[in-house]
């Protein structure tokens, strides 16, 4: 899980060594991707949303 | 390679343009409110950034297509990702992006500050026009497009300010705050001056805030900024500012205006005398929607010449002017035109035409429907 | 990248057909049941392009009606009533008759060639998804015909003045919207189902070309939002019809619901538009500049960077509505990240042009122009995410300017690229060069003179959606109707040069463009009625 | 594998994307619903649109903050279609947050005949709604008023001593609107369910 985490950031920043994609894609649960994404994307949501809360004040 | 050069011409023709297109009347107003200046700075900086990104992207692709010509007998290299590269373009972006989220931030801050305000406004908008109310003053009315029907039309030459002009402005103090509360009777509508930097949405059911400091007196022309029907070209936003002393005598004049526009209701009014007055009245607030020969526009706006039932129904006719139609483009007059008003325009619109009735209503009568309505 | 993915195992294919979809057997009706009836994804994609076509001159002929009124300050042509109409009109028949049918259509040409598929993976209900599209366009411009005019309220259309203070034919607008969006959906499923199983033995999803990648993406995007739309205009059917208040502040509704939820599928919406544009341009540069795309993981996943960000942002529109200050804040945070990924894109074209062997082919042009222009529309965006100078920008000619930037000589030219750069495979023949480069240039010059003054009248204040305006707009508004004048008609070129080069012109063989190397350029040209039914074999290097 | 086989995959493949993506569809169908509910609950939460609670509140129990005034204003429109007065007592008080304070709002119906109205309230800025506090109010429910009728009623309102400090006003709009009896019978919204008021 936390491997599928570091490549969904990865993805994030659109930058991957070679090997790690390549066996990513190999990978035969693309379901864990699709966990780590939204994960990964909900703490984006949270970051933003507490960065604009601390900015208002 | 001439369609090269085409490019490169075209490409410097528009940089060439850009101190032009930073001239009085192409670019956004500075303003006349610290707010308007800084909105002012944020734009024009974010501008320049947008240009100084453009001119690297745009002239590395350019000399590219220069260098790289295929005619030339250049040979394709055969790279295709270069990872520190790519990490590099991502993040200066991100910095320069971070860098202007900062200011931008502060100045909304301020915007969204409304505390502690000197005077209060409420702003109303209407189908096609806005109100002004001073909270605590005592004091109201109605600003409608000043433009000429003939001027539009262009059977009259246009004036300078030409769609940009009302009856009666929005008159405020310069120096003090002032708290704008915005809300609609119909539709949204959006309170817009740009020389304020004031652009705030007028919502049914909702009240809005927003403020404005002017600094210098003068005269700002605005407009309706959201799509509200028909005449969403015609409701623009003229405001006054004037110096203090000059707006507490101009609080006085508009209180005494009123009474004395209210005076007329205790006499008889001629026949005559109303169709004049009321002809004034249909002109100003009726005929947009209703057209200046009663034809209307059916199905949303009703012909009034020769409506039947209008005319059989006396009551039900100053009944629907003064209480609107719920849900309809047809608002209350109640609040908007006085008595004598009413009478004149009820009266007007069933004698014009080749409307017939014969009847005319009695400024006296209006009042006292009114007078019930909010004593 | 891509290359040394470890091969899949090569299914052994013991004989012909392999896809399984086309139904050959059949004797074919002829005439015009053919093409009512037609199943072959060649032909529903032409249709689908024919019928865009038609849409996108009947929206500009609308656009000019504007620009017409426009031209001088007062009121000469129209009344301001029917004016509204055709405002309203232009944007939904170009946002959903025009460029979302054309990139539909293309997808349905050139999805299954570029992945070695014999069709669609549903035939029939592609079928059923195209002849939706023209039912669901003439009730809509049937409404125009319907007392109380047509639609007047428009593309937004906000509550209440699409509700409560709309016309009669209101209703009538709901329905067409509605099977439109049942065409998108089910234009969206389908692709989705090509491009999941139906990819030729041995083609990794990172060994898909970018024109496959962006439309999947897309394709997801049509699944999330189009329900989202059929909601809300159910809502409103609701509201009209049945007297319930969603939008009606009076029964405790709230108007303002109604553009968040608006936005929500709208925000997607304009990334619907401009991610199949990406692919395209994405195939075009490598192609003429005989170079691969640099960065195509990059590609990737910038593409789906910018898909999800879209959920995330549709607030920026409604940045004068009163949103609380946090609010406000969040969603200018989100927009101005969305610059990112769509610089990288930016970038990674510019980077494959770097030490290439450029040459200037007519769809070469198209895809140029896309980029400088595209980017125009990028760089008026990032000013528009600014949420304090928005309270300035909103809703006036800055913002028609920008997003007919990104959708004009953004989207529309690299629908245009994407045609001169098949047409070889359609057709057999090579688009009239002469002419093709005329179109191009009037275009461009067209183009440019039409929205670049939109800008400067914006910035001077200029409402948008307003018939007749101040004095001091006057010569912007001469110059962008003088403008739209040219540009429509230009396009007429464009129609000449489709119809020569059905009818004739120089030859093309299989692999039309020299550095082209995508699988459509390995079946003849004109690519036959069934192709691929065998499976072709995929050497993973080739986009 | 053969190319029957490879066919059966393939149409399996299919069959699991379309079903598959049928369930995403329904689901955002359904989800667009709920966002209904879910903007309403928002709204509630953090105040976004300035709408304050539907149904009477409970005192919170705490000390008067007495360091502070804030101004409370009070605005009354009637909308169209309605020949309905609605008028506050007392345009303006200022207050301490944590104080209970009560005003008076008539209502009168101008017309000839029995009419039925519900006064919407709008609260600006809005961060300020969740820290208005009613524990009675007219506008909980619609009123029916005979025709020539005046009915007096109160608001009995208290600010929370977590009102934000740099709000020093705050603005309470009610809008008169003409109850028709189908959006009566039909209304999206019966009372809407206060998970937070005790």
């Amino acid at each position: 899980m936390w491997q599928a985490i570091k490549s969904v950031l990865a993805a994030f920043l659109g930058v991957q060594k070679d090997s790690r994609r390549r066996e990513d894609f190999a990978s035969e649960r693309p379901g864990i991707f699709i966990v780590a994404g939204l994960l990964v994307g909900l703490v984006f949501v949270v970051l933003v949303a507490l960065v604009a809360v601390m900015a208002a004040r | 390679m001439r369609t090269l050069l085409v490019w490169m011409a075209g490409g410097l023709t528009s940089a060439a343009l850009t101190p032009v297109a930073l001239a009085n009347g192409w670019n956004m107003p500075v303003g006349v409110t610290a707010l308007s200046r800084d909105i002012y700075s944020l734009h024009m900086i974010i501008f320049w950034i947008c240009v100084v990104i453009g001119v690297i992207v745009f002239g590395a692709m350019f000399y590219s297509l220069f260098r790289y010509r295929h005619s030339r007998g250049a040979k394709a290299a055969t790279f295709h990702e270069h990872t520190s590269v790519e990490v590099i373009w991502t993040a200066i972006p991100l910095l320069i992006l971070v860098g202007m989220a900062v200011p931008a931030t502060a100045t909304l801050k301020n915007m969204y500050d409304t505390s502690e305000a000197d005077l209060d406004i409420m702003v109303t908008g209407q189908q096609w026009r806005w109100r002004y109310e001073y909270l605590g003053e005592d004091v109201a009315f109605t600003s409608n497009l000043g433009t000429s029907r003939e001027q539009i039309s262009g059977a009259d030459e246009k004036g300078e300010h030409y769609l940009l002009e009302v009856d009666e402005p929005l008159v405020l103090p310069v120096g003090q705050k002032v708290r704008l509360l915005l809300t609609s009777d119909d539709v949204i509508h959006s309170w817009w001056v740009p020389d304020l930097a004031v652009k705030q949405d007028a919502i049914p059911g909702f009240v809005n805030e927003n403020w404005v400091r002017i600094e210098e007196p003068g005269i700002y022309r605005g407009q309706c900024a959201e799509l509200c029907g028909k005449d969403h070209a015609f409701m623009p936003v003229v405001v006054e500012a004037v110096e203090q002393e000059r707006f507490d005598e101009w609080l006085v004049e508009r209180k005494q205006a009123a009474a004395q526009a209210a005076a007329g209701v205790d006499r008889e009014w001629s026949m005559e005398e109303l169709m004049e007055r009321g002809e004034q009245v249909y002109g100003a607030v009726c005929a947009s929607c209703h057209q200046p020969d009663g034809s209307g526009n059916p199905p949303v706006f009703p012909a009034l010449a020769g409506n039947q039932p209008m005319l059989d129904d006396l009551d039900w006719h100053v009944d629907t002017v003064v209480n609107g139609v719920s849900g309809a483009a047809m608002p209350a007059f109640r609040s908007t035109l006085n008595a004598v008003e009413i009478a004149a325009v009820v009266t007007y619109e069933r004698n014009a035409w080749g409307n017939e009735s014969g009847d005319s209503v009695q400024p006296s009568e209006i009042a006292e429907r009114l007078a019930d309505q909010s004593e | 990248m891509a290359s040394h993915l470890p091969p899949k195992p090569t299914p052994q294919h013991s004989t012909a057909t392999a896809g399984g979809m086309a139904e050959a057997e059949h004797p074919r009706p002829s005439g015009l049941m053919r093409w009512l009836l037609t199943t072959n994804h060649k032909e529903i994609g032409s249709l689908y392009l024919i019928f865009s076509l038609t849409m996108f001159f009947i929206g500009g002929i609308f656009a000019l009606v504007v620009r017409a009124e426009l031209f001088q300050p007062g009121l000469q042509l129209v009344r301001p009533e029917f004016f509204n109409q055709m405002t309203t009109m232009h944007g939904l028949i170009m946002v959903f008759g025009a460029i979302m049918p054309a990139f539909v259509g293309l997808a349905n040409w050139m999805v299954p060639l570029q992945i070695g598929a014999p069709d669609m993976a549903l035939p029939r209900l592609n079928n059923f998804s195209f002849w939706l599209l023209p039912v669901a366009f003439t009730l809509l411009l049937s409404t125009l015909l319907m007392p109380g005019g047509g639609p007047n309220f428009g593309w937004t259309f906000y509550a209440p003045l699409s509700t409560t203070y709309a016309p009669p034919s209101t209703t009538f607008f709901i329905l067409s919207l509605h099977i439109a969006g049942i065409s998108s959906i089910l234009g969206a499923i389908n692709i989705i189902a090509t491009i999941l199983n139906l990819r030729a033995p041995g083609m990794r999803m990172m060994d898909m070309p970018l024109f496959v990648w962006t439309w999947l993406i897309t394709a997801f995007l049509l699944i999330a939002v189009m329900p989202v739309l059929a909601g809300v205009i159910t809502m409103m059917l609701m509201d009209i019809n049945f007297g319930t208040s969603f939008f009606n502040a009076a029964g405790g509704g709230d108007p303002v619901l109604f553009q968040h939820l608006f936005w929500f599928f709208g925000h997607p919406e304009v990334y619907i538009m401009i991610l199949p544009a990406f692919g395209i341009v994405s195939a075009i540069i490598p192609t003429f500049c005989r170079k691969r795309l640099f960065g195509y993981a990059s590609m990737v996943y910038a593409t789906a960077a910018i898909a999800i960000l879209s959920f995330l942002v549709w607030a920026h529109h409604m940045f004068v509505v009163g949103l609380p200050l946090v609010a406000e804040l969040f969603f200018m945070y989100t927009t101005m990240l969305i610059a990112v990924p769509t610089g990288v894109k930016v970038f990674n074209w510019v980077a494959t042009m770097f030490r290439g062997s450029i040459s200037f082919e007519p769809p070469m042009l198209f895809a140029l122009a896309f980029v400088v222009q595209f980017t125009v529309g990028g760089f008026s965006g990032l000013m528009l995410a600014i949420s304090p100078a928005d309270f300035q920008y909103h809703d006036t000619y800055f913002v028609v300017a920008h997003f007919h930037y990104v959708l004009v000589p953004g989207a529309l030219f690299a629908i245009l690229a994407g045609a001169y750069y098949w047409l070889p495979k359609w057709t057999g023949h090579y688009p009239h060069l002469r002419l093709s480069q005329w179109h191009f240039w009037l275009s461009v010059i067209g183009v440019n003179l039409t929205f670049f003054p939109m800008h400067f009248a914006g910035l001077a204040g200029m409402p948008r959606r307003i018939p007749d305006y101040a004095l001091q707009f006057a010569d912007f508004n001469l110059a962008s109707s003088l403008g739209a004048i040219l540009f429509g008609a230009s396009q007429l070129l464009f129609v000449l040069v489709i119809i020569k080069c059905v009818r004739g012109g120089e030859k093309a063989p299989a692999r039309a463009w020299e550095g082209a190397e995508d699988l459509e350029w390995s079946v003849p040209s004109p690519a036959p009625l069934h192709t691929f039914e065998t499976p072709p074999e995929f050497h993973p290097h080739q986009h | 594998m053969t190319r029957l086989d490879e066919q059966a995959t393939n149409r399996d493949g299919v069959r699991r994307t379309v079903t598959r993506t049928l369930v995403v569809l329904a689901g955002m169908f359904a989800f667009a619903f709920a966002l209904v509910p879910l903007y309403d609950v928002f709204c509630e939460v953090t105040g976004l649109n300035g709408k304050t609670s539907n149904t009477a509140q409970v005192l919170v129990h705490e000390e008067v903050d007495t360091s502070r005034m804030v101004t409370v204003q009070f605005i009354t429109r009637a909308s169209a279609g309605l020949p309905w007065e609605l008028d506050v007592q007392t345009r303006q008080v200022r207050v301490h947050p944590g104080q209970s304070n009560e005003v008076f709002f008539t209502f009168r119906n101008r017309g000839g005949d029995a009419s039925r109205a519900k006064a919407v309230p709008s609260v600006s800025p809005s961060e300020a709604s969740v820290h208005l506090r009613k524990l009675t109010c007219f506008c909980f429910q619609e009123q029916r008023l005979e025709g020539g009728e005046r009915l007096e009623a109160p608001l009995v309102f208290q600010l929370t001593r977590e009102l934000p400090a740099d709000i020093k006003t705050v603005t309470l709009v009610y809008t008169l609107y003409p109850v028709q009896p189908a959006q009566a019978a039909v209304s999206r919204r019966g009372p809407i369910k206060e998970g937070d008021s005790a």
